[in-house]
């Protein structure tokens, strides 16, 4: 399986980064549904990297559903695609993700299908890359070539 | 505390997301009953009183003032004011005098009570099989035999039958009051898809018992929307599917079948009428082919708390883009209606072509009738009008202005246009082209996949082309 | 373990996927130097001289012998004799003495150079534009400058230009030497795409400047497979597209230029002869409109090694299905192979009842004027045969038979068919029918978005149709 995240970093830097971030992310979370309702909800889960932690949430299941039949199930989990690699920016999209998932979550203030954002399509764009970057070096002029416009469906397709 | 509380009901929502308040029997007619169990669905189903207007779909509420005859206070706008070309293609039919938009489901009983229609025409019992829950009914007038109930009230007055019946389309219509599965409880689905599969070399086939769930997802509308005729004094209500559902191989059964629904005045010509062929045409195109069920688009999956429930407002799903399509096509709302409208547009401007060329064929038809031509002067343009105006009728009637299938659409009314201008040319003694046949025999097998579409695991690759060129006729070539 | 080795072994050859062994400028021509670089995609390049035919596509290897003005052993199969009906068609212009189904790109420049259309009629250097490697020739004769020698070759003898170039379209001809970014070096790309723009607005619109990258994925292609005509005495080559795309709009401008190749010797019609019409037909479609580049399908990414280049051997993607195809729709291969016979099927059959249209619309013209008929008699039905040829044309010249925009296909047909048939009926008196107009305006404007579609991101909604119900004309409408 294919680690991202913090490896290759020391495990000093890493605590730091993780209390400093952690704390970031349930402030966000508690200002998004109070830390009760955040520990129930298991908002927790943002910070690992398991994907069932995902679909603690209802309406993540039918991708980790559909993650776990895809090509990418052995090698690459959830937050491979839908997180910058490690440090801080890693914790605060999760932070950001996380508040912004556990306030529509909890609302249901949110419209189904669910469809990602630009702002995370940008991160996907980007860990497609990460892992891939040799194979395509040589296609056109990378950067401009949006790889979910033909492989979108490669974490999980959800219908057909 | 109040959060607490909403995430905690979502958990166990997900889990149990009903509870059977009350027995309900395969008697249990009233919906409402039915909804102290499925108060979800029941709130949707409901729903389907809303008028809202689409481009080419939706319906608009014109109001009325109420008679004795008409107590309906707002009806849908009349298509027949909309087009007046429409009269003169169905003078001296019921439809000449009142056609109109149709709308939801809750009003397909006094919609067709109080159509103008009626008084036009005796109309038989057998118009409720569609526009009422007869399931019980049927089986009691059958004393429990749902097809000798059917054959009962089929021949009666319509206004005697109509006493057998007080609810429109209900849950029992559709589902298992035990399990809710769903189910098929039209005789004239039951025999007219029996027929079909017979066509494809399917021995009786029993759709309740040989469908798979995802067909019955399309096989519950298919129970009433599409084509029909009544068969014999019996008035025994038939889908004419024997040779096949594509517009060539229900033309050809009628041919054979030597029926007409009336004639003409002012032509002569014996003709037929075609009425919402929406499975039909849903059957040829794309998304049939793609295992895309009615229900998909027309009764999307809704949340509704945790629990993922079948939107039982069934409209059209252009009031509903996000969820009706959303799913499977990553684009935009605007984006997806303007594919539509450019598919629809383009159907409506053949449509109109085609209205023209047989418009002008029944004017050339009469004149030539008045000036007393001999009938077999007019034996040729009148073969020619008959299928030019089912062909366009197909279209006109069916209900998605060609979105079901966009390019088997253009076909029908291409051929519809050929012939109706072939017919004018006929009275004016031109021979009649030894043109192509109306039915492409390439398409029937290449099409057939389609029939019942749903395991995409299974496609099977088309027949040769008979009409392909001559060195290209090998299945095998890529 | 594995796969780490295996990644990090790739890596290596990743890093540098191919070593630039020679230098290349803006005046190399030859495609073998450019392929000491970059040896995968010269490879594929070369491999257009399979020959491999598909129901309706690729090409089929003819064996003939060599002549002295024809030194070819091997063409592809005569489009003339697969269907004779095309000879009356275009009787008294060049076509209807030799047209073959086209090949690989790498016969381009010798299947221009002896086909038998160079015998019977006198070609100009016009023609080398899109059958030869011309952007350095252009260059150098233009003393540097690309548009000068563009005008300066065009009006020579075909032979006489001919001298000026010796391959067929290389690498220079889509890419920068340097960056190996795509470019247009076609004029008459770039100046019509820019009329095509300013017509749409966009005032001195720079391909070269202002195309994104996915555009020029259909750009480069757009530079040949177009419409096209020779404007004026200085035979410049020119895409009538100032009033947009669409057929109707190429007519209109035909018109307004009062432009004509040929007039029909037994008929007396000054007729429009299209020709492979890709860019624009797939414009059309739904796959233009989802953003799908012509590269993308006819040029599918493949892997070698660790690299992932795009295949050069363009061809039909039914010959790969796979790369082509699969990658966006995950079904197999037969059945998608079936879904695109299904469209390409219906256009065939519409197609044949086109075609005896407009050779019945020809043989009545023709008996008239033998029978010393005044034009003032023809003119109405000459013009109806002119815009039904062209139309008829446009579709027949298209080279995906439908494909590339099946409803848009089957329109054009229908309207084809519609305007012989009413030739025919003006020839016998009848007055012509005030039909809807050729051009549905409402297209336009839906299609426009598709025009040079490639952000989804950024969809526009199309204009209500002018012609759609009067109630429903409201774009608000859903
Ligand atoms: C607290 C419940 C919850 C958890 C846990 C959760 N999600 Fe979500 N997620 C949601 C909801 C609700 C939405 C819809 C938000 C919207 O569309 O407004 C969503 C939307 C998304 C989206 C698409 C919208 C966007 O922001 O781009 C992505 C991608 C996503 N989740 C990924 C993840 C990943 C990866 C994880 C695990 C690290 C995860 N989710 C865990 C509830 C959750
Ligand atoms: C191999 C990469 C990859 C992995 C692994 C992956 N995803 Fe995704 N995910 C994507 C891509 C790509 C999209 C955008 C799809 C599109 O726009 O076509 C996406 C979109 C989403 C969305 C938004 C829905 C949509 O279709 O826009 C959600 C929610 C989501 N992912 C959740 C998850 C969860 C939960 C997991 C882990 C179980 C996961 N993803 C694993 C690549 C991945
Ligand atoms: C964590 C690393 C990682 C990330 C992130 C990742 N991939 Fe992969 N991907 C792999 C590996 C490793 C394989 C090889 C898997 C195999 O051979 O089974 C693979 C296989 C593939 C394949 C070939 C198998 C198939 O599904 O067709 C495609 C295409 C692909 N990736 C595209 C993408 C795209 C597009 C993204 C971004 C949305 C992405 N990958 C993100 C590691 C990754
Ligand atoms: C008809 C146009 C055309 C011609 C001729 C052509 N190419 Fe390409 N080439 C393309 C397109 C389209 C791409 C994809 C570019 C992109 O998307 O960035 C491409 C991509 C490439 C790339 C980038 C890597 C890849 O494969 O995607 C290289 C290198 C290349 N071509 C080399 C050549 C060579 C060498 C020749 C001559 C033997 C040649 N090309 C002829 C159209 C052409
Ligand atoms: C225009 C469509 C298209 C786009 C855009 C595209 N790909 Fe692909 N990709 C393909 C096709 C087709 C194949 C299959 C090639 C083959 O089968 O030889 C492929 C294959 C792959 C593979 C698998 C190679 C193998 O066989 O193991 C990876 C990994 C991959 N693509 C990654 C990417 C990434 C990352 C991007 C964005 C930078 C991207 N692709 C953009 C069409 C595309
Ligand atoms: C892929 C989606 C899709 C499928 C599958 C589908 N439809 Fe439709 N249907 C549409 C659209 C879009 C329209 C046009 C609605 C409009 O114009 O407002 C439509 C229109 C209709 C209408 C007219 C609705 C109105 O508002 O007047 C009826 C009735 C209908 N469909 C029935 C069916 C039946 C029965 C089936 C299955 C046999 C079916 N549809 C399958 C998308 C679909
Ligand atoms: C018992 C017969 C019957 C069945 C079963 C049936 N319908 Fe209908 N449907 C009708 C009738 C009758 C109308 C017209 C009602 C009216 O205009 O008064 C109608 C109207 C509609 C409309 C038009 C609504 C509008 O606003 O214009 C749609 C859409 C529709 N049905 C879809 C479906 C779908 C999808 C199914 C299956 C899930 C289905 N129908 C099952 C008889 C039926
Ligand atoms: C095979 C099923 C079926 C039968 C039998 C049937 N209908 Fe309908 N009817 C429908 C469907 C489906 C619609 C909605 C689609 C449409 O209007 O095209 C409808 C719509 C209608 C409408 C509303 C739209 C309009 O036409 O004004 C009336 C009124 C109506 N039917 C009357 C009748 C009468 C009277 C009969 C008997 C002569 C009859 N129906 C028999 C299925 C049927
Ligand atoms: C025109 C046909 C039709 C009618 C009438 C109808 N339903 Fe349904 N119903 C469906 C379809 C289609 C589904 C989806 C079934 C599936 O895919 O398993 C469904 C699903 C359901 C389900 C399963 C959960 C869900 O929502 O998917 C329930 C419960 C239900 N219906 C209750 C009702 C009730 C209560 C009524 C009457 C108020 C009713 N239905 C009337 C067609 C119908
Ligand atoms: C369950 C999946 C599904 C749903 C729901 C669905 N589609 Fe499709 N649609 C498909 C598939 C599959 C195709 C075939 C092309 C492909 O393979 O992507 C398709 C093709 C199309 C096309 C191109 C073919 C054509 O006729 O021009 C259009 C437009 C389209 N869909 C619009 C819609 C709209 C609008 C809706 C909602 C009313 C809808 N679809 C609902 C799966 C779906
Ligand atoms: C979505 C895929 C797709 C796109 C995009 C596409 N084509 Fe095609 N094209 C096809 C298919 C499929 C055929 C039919 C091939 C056959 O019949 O063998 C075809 C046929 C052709 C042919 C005839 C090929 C032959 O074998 O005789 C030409 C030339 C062509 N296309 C050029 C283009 C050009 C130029 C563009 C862009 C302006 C384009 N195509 C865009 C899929 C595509
Ligand atoms: C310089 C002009 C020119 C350019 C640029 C060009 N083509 Fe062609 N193409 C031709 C000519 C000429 C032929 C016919 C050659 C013959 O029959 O001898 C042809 C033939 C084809 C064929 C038919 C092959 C067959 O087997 O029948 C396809 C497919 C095709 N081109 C696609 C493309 C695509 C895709 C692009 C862009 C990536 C492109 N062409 C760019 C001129 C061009
Ligand atoms: C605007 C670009 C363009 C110009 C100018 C052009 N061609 Fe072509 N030619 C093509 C393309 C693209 C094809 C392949 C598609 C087709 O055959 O329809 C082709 C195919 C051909 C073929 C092979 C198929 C056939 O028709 O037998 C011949 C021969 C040919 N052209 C001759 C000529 C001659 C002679 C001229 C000048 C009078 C000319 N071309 C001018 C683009 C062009
Ligand atoms: C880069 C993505 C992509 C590629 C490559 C592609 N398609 Fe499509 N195709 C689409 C999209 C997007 C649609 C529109 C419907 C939808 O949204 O799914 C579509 C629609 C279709 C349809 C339904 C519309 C119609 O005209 O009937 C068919 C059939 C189809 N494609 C076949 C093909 C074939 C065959 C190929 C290969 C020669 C191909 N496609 C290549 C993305 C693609
Ligand atoms: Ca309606
Ligand atoms: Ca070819």
């Amino acid at each position: 399986m294919v680690h991202t995240g913090m490896s290759g970093r020391s495990g000093r830097i890493r605590i730091l980064v993780v209390t400093g971030v952690m704390g970031a992310v349930i402030i966000g979370a508690a200002i998004g549904l109070g830390l009760y309702t955040f520990v129930y909800a298991r908002g927790a889960s943002y910070l690992g990297n398991d994907p069932a932690a995902c679909a603690n949430c209802h309406v993540m299941r039918e991708h980790y559903a559909a993650w776990r039949k895809s090509s990418h199930h052995a090698v690459a989990v959830c937050n491979d695609c839908h997180a910058p690699p490690g440090g801080l920016a890693k914790y605060w999209v999760k932070a950001v993700n996380g508040y912004h998932h556990s306030y529509a979550f909890t609302t249901g203030d949110f419209v189904e299908p669910i469809r990602i954002t630009p702002r995370n399509r940008a991160v996907t764009e980007a860990q497609c890359r990460r892992c891939h970057g040799d194979i395509v070096s040589t296609m056109g002029h990378a950067g401009d070539v949006a790889c979910l416009r033909c492989h979108g469906s490669v974490g999980h397709r959800v219908r057909e | 505390a109040a959060l607490l509380v909403n995430v905690s009901n979502r958990k166990h929502e997900a889990q149990n997301p009903y509870f059977r308040v009350v027995e309900l029997t395969d008697e249990t007619v009233d919906p409402a009953v039915w909804g102290k169990n499925f108060p979800l669905q029941y709130d949707g189903y409901r729903r389907t009183v809303d008028q809202v207007r689409t481009r080419y779909g939706g319906s608009e509420a014109v109001p009325r003032t109420p008679t004795a005859a008409d107590p309906r206070s707002i009806v849908a706008q009349s298509r027949l004011e909309e087009d007046p070309r429409l009269k003169t293609i169905w003078e001296g039919y019921a439809f000449a005098t009142d056609f109109r938009e149709e709308r939801g489901h809750a009003f397909m009983l006094e919609d067709q009570t109080f159509t103008e229609r009626q008084h036009v025409a005796k109309q038989p019992g057998t118009c409720l099989h569609c526009h009422a829950s007869v399931y019980v009914a049927y089986r009691k007038a059958g004393g429990g035999d749902l097809i000798a109930g059917f054959e009962k009230l089929n021949p009666l007055p319509y206004a005697e039958a109509r006493k057998h019946v007080e609810h429109p389309i209900a849950c029992i219509d559709c589902h298992d009051p035990k399990t809710m599965q769903l189910r098929v409880t039209r005789p004239g689905f039951l025999e007219g898809i029996r027929a079909a599969k017979a066509a494809q070399g399917i021995a009786n086939y029993d759709v309740n018992r040989d469908a798979t769930h995802q067909e019955l997802r399309s096989f519950v509308c298919g129970q009433c929307h599409v084509e029909y005729y009544f068969k014999g004094p019996e008035k025994r209500l038939t889908y004419p599917w024997a040779e096949g559902l594509t517009v060539d191989s229900i033309y050809a059964y009628y041919t054979k079948a030597g029926h007409a629904d009336w004639t003409h005045p002012r032509t002569g010509t014996r003709l037929l009428k075609a009425q919402h062929p929406e499975f039909e045409m849903w059957n040829q195109g794309i998304h049939a082919r793609s295992g895309v069920a009615c229900a998909d688009c027309h009764m999307p999956y809704m949340r509704v708390g945790a629990a993922k429930i079948s939107d039982h407002h069934v409209r059209s799903p252009l009031l509903n883009i996000n969820r009706a399509c959303q799913t499977c096509h990553k684009f935009g709302e605007d984006e997806l209606r303007a594919r539509v409208h450019v598919n629809q547009d383009r159907t409506f401007t053949l449509r109109g072509r085609a209205m023209d060329a047989v418009v002008a064929l029944i004017e050339d038809l009469a004149a030539a009738k008045t000036a007393g031509r001999p009938d077999a002067d007019l034996a040729a343009a009148r073969e020619l009008h008959r299928q030019a105006q089912f062909y366009l009728d197909f279209i006109e009637a069916e209900n998605s202005m060609g979105f079901h299938a966009p390019g088997e659409a253009a076909r029908i009314l291409a051929v519809s246009i050929d012939l109706a201008r072939q017919g004018q040319l006929a009275l004016r003694g031109a021979a009649p082209a030894a043109s192509a046949p109306a039915a492409p025999a390439a398409l029937a097998p290449a099409a057939a996949p389609a029939a019942f579409a749903v395991s995409l695991s299974t496609p099977s690759a088309p027949a040769a082309p008979a009409g392909s060129p001559p060195a290209a006729g090998s299945g095998a070539r890529p």
